[in-house]
């Protein structure tokens, strides 16, 4: 019962996902790559609870090295993706707009 | 780690703090499709990432945190330098390595659940793992393991570490889907006795295998479509985690990543004409082969001095731009920028044709052309817009891009490109092509635009070239 | 735990709703609003367990005024909006927009 | 009602049906939205219907099938003819009351599910209910019962059962809110106390009170803003009825039908220009009052008659029709088609500009048309692209529509049109204007457009004008 609601949480996402990625911009490709890059790094959640748990040692190496790497993918995931987008100048975008706009308004 | 049953109220505030975390994810990739809220959007999901971690770290199967405050340390320590050293050209690549370290989490993560399961523990008995666990472990280990090494592959390629060329040998599809075969019975037997220890294994070391069995024969040009259809397959990966561990933030964050590196994989199969069979199979296969058109006597491209061409600059009244993968190859943007400006400063109009597959990443041109400074204003990022604006364009300078100009995708039935949308460049009154020689683009096609009557080459690195050409404009005003 | 998941379904779902709906162009406002509006005889699936439950005589009743109601709902609303769909004529609108791409293809 | 546990093949069996129910609810909802495959996905929410009856019909808890199926029959009965009659003028009313049967089954759910676990059975003994269970009962049939009373309300409002004026008392908002208030304190109650029936039982009254005096001091004209926000909260209704009985697929077509109902009372309050909140507390208030501007001397419209205007409309390139509520009451819709055709075979243009909330539901025009065959190629349901056609327009006909023409929403503040996105005739060359009189639109306000120099009204029935529109140009033929 737990698994299929579960199924139904994955089905739903999916199709959240898909239906607002579609609607990416082009412009917009790289850093969303770089973004969900950095969202992949979710694991690290799995990998807290393998290094913090009563798992006995070896457990807790691999654990330890998960998070060292899913935290590694996080951190500069999105970074990375922060810098990128911090470089996107709209000034002019929506001044065009604006005129756009403005044109159509006119009488 | 939770399992059925009535909630404790930290239980309750560990599931709000996920839903949370949920929220902001899905919140933060709708606002990442919108260009003035994408900055916004991704602080949405580190946001959620940040819920996600503070939920996990509340878990009360934790007894020790030392490990994990040194690992989230180590990692950021790592990372940080790492995300402000990479330069934008290097964009592919260092996607690729960071992803590798996320899918090396998630398989690591599968494995101690694994062993955790079927370890005698203090009490001396075993958990063990139900068929559905065991399917949910399987699956994470298998598309992680996958995603490290097709990750690290497609990183050594574009790094140039290892030969970019396809790398093939006969019989080599036959072997890869043996392998996966092999890969998929063992996950069977794994769902079937979950205590199949040899059966975990199996899957584990051939999702390794297959990793890079698959990326090998694939050339470095492609990498983009691989690395996005990696980020696919450890959302996946993610899921399964979520699935095993009954987290659903797991299952949404995951669900998210897979349909969103799906969807990215098909944009950029469409934009580049590959089919999309190509695709889902793991872009088996190689980069089209040279075509073998015989024609007549091969025409001699015309050039232009930088001289020149500086002065139909000058006095154009509009420009467009179409910049290509050897404007990041040169570093060409900041130049670009110059000339731009200079241009502008003389009354004429400057707009970029940014073509969809440009450049070794979707949008990649987008973000090289922004790191100048370049307002996103001007860049025309649909094809059939820049081919209107193209029409009625003075002079047009494609600076290192090939594939992308290339006619023979509209007339030549037989070239590997047909099919794929393209700039039309010679329809404005003349255009400039600035690259180094007579190399050829991704495809290794010629590319019959250079000898058309109104097409100038000026051989060179793009951007010295382009240093010329501001010169050169400069010298104008003065010599005025 | 379960009203956890559910919670999620429901969350998710009208995140879906929300996104779709968004999109829908003016012209299909009406469909759209008595497509929603047949869809809301989903409570048929509720009121069938009522009516055929061994919940006794009055529950019985009950279910079965439950599920007259909702059946109607439901076949009226899919009707309709069938009705209404099957008046939209799309033919020269496929014309124009074909016009349109050629316009935008020709050199 | 599916407990937790391991799952018969049965269990799986419904499960696997309901999943795919829902799953066809979103894939319906999503063609919905592209009117190339707007058909399909009615279909497919159909089939969602289809499958999520066949897998309740599975349940174990089922144990005689004979009122549901003459329930469904008799159902079929009654839907069949009501659909099939209907005549698309009266849309709104239509789904108000088709709306309220789906309520009282949802409140009729609530009741049964409740009385069940409060009633002694055969055992001897009470189920009773988790506070959970008890607050989503509760939840469903609130708002279940205030759906079924506003939706008959609202029925009775559009056909003219009751006053569509808004009935009002002094201190309704304050008598509204303590009912409010008192519903959600019984709630409270009952979630607390679920044993407490006395709480179950005034909040079922209160819904259907609440229904009443909520729908009462609005006008008629608001009416579809209210049937959309109805629609949202049966889908609320729906999904609570999901919780209480763990049944997933009527929570995803809740929420589906919860935010689409929202959404579209947005949009329609948007292009009403009556604001958010007006809305989200169930369009409290009353239609806007009419403005009370004093102007200087009041000219007198100019009229045309049906001959002069005749002759204009033969020989115009470039026609613009704008209907409005009177079309669909005159039912004029198919004479007009025939003024079309005829101007058409002329050589003239002929194009549709809809407005958002032209008639008395969003996109209430666009069925009225189609019903008449018009192709929605000749449609222009954006403001924006009508303002740009009506530029260059020869003629305007404006056949019913007051508000959405009415120069006041972009010059007058004091209006209460006062920014709402209108439609610009009077930048064409001459405007004709179809109405019966000197009656004011929806809103109740003068329109100075009429007054306007090239402006000139054909008083009469729309149906009545058009027909003699069509007879003076076929006369006009036949006098050469
Ligand atoms: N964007 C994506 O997502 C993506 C992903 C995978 C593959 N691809 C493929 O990549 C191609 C992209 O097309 P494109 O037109 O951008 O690039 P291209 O076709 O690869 O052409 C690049 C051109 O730049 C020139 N060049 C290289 N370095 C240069 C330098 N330093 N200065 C000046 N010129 C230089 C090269 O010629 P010389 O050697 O003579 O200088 C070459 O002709 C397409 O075929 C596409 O399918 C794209
Ligand atoms: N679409 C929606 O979702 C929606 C929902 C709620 C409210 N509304 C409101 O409804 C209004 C819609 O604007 P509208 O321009 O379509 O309609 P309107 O402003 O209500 O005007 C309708 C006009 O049609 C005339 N008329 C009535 N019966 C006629 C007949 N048989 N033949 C010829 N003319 C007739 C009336 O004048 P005479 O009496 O002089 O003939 C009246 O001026 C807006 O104010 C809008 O906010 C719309």
């Amino acid at each position: 019962m737990l698994q299929i609601f579960q199924l139904y949480v994955f089905i739903l996402a999916g199709f959240v996902g898909f239906v607002v990625i579609q609607r990416v911009p082009p412009l917009l490709h790289t850093p969303l790559m770089s973004a969900t890059n950095a969202i992949s790094g979710i694991s690290l959640v799995g990998a807290i609870v393998a290094a913090g748990g009563q798992y006995g040692q070896v457990s807790t190496i691999l654990g330890f090295i998960a998070v060292v790497c899913a935290a590694t993918n996080v951190v500069a995931g999105f970074l990375i993706t922060d810098r990128m987008l911090a470089m996107f100048k709209p000034q002019k975008a929506a001044n065009a707009k604006e005129h756009a706009e403005m044109k159509g308004a006119a009488k | 780690m939770s399992e059925l049953g009535p909630l404790s109220s930290r239980d309750l505030i560990i599931q709000a703090t996920y839903l949370l975390a949920s929220i902001f994810f899905i919140l933060g990739l709708r606002s990442l499709t919108r260009p003035t809220q994408a900055r916004l959007g991704m602080q949405q999901a580190a946001m959620g990432m940040l819920f996600a971690v503070i939920g996990t770290l509340l878990n009360a199967h934790i007894v020790t945190y030392q490990w994990i405050i040194i690992g989230l340390a180590v990692g950021a320590i790592i990372g940080y330098p790492m995300a402000m050293k990479v330069p934008m050209t290097a964009m592919p690549q260092f996607i690729a390595f960071s992803h590798a370290f996320g899918a090396i989490a998630a398989t690591l993560v599968g494995v101690v659940e694994y062993r955790h399961a079927f370890t005698i523990d203090m009490s001396g008995t075993m958990t063990g793992m139900s068929s559905g666990i065991a399917a949910a472990v399987g699956f994470e280990v298998l598309f992680g393991a996958l995603t490290v090494t097709g990750s690290f592959m497609a990183f050594g390629k574009l790094q140039e570490l290892i030969r970019g060329q396809p790398i093939t040998f006969p019989g080599q599809n036959a072997f890869n889907i043996t392998l996966i075969a092999v890969a998929f019975l063992s996950l069977g037997v794994l769902i079937y006795d979950p205590g199949a220890t040899w059966a975990f294994y199996t899957v584990l070391a051939l999702g390794f295998f297959l990793g890079i069995s698959m990326v090998l024969p694939i050339g470095g040009g492609d990498m983009p479509v691989v690395i996005s259809l990696l980020n696919s397959y450890a959302g996946l990966a993610a899921s399964a985690t979520g699935f095993a561990i009954g987290n659903n933030v797991l299952i949404i964050a995951g669900a998210l990543e897979g349909a969103g590196g799906f969807i990215l994989s098909l944009i950029m199969s469409k934009a580049m004409n590959r089919s999309f069979a190509n695709i889902v199979f793991g872009a088996f296969g190689s980069a089209p082969a040279a075509s073998t058109k015989e024609g007549g006597p091969v025409k001699e491209p015309k050039t232009i001095t930088a001289e020149d061409a500086a002065t139909q600059l000058a006095y154009a009244g509009s420009v467009v731009i179409i910049p290509g993968y050897g404007m990041a190859v040169a570093q060409a943007q900041h130049t670009c920028r110059e000339l731009h400006e200079l241009i502008e400063k003389k009354g004429g109009k400057v707009s970029y044709a940014i073509h969809p597959v440009a450049g070794r990443m979707p949008g990649h041109l987008n973000v090289i052309l922004s790191e100048a400074g370049i307002d996103y204003g001007a860049l025309l990022t649909d094809v059939d817009d820049a081919n209107r604006v193209l029409l009625t364009a003075d002079v047009v300078v494609i600076v290192g891009a090939n594939d992308i100009v290339n006619p023979d995708a509209e007339d030549d039935k037989s070239s590997p490109l047909y099919g794929m949308p393209i700039f039309r460049p010679w329809t404005a009154k003349v255009s400039f092509v600035i690259k180094r020689g007579k190399g050829t683009g991704f495809s290794g096609v010629e590319n019959p635009l250079f000898t058309k009557d109104n097409t100038l080459m000026i051989y060179g690195d793009g951007k010295s070239v382009i240093g010329n050409l501001v010169k050169e404009i400069k010298a104008l005003d003065e010599g005025h």
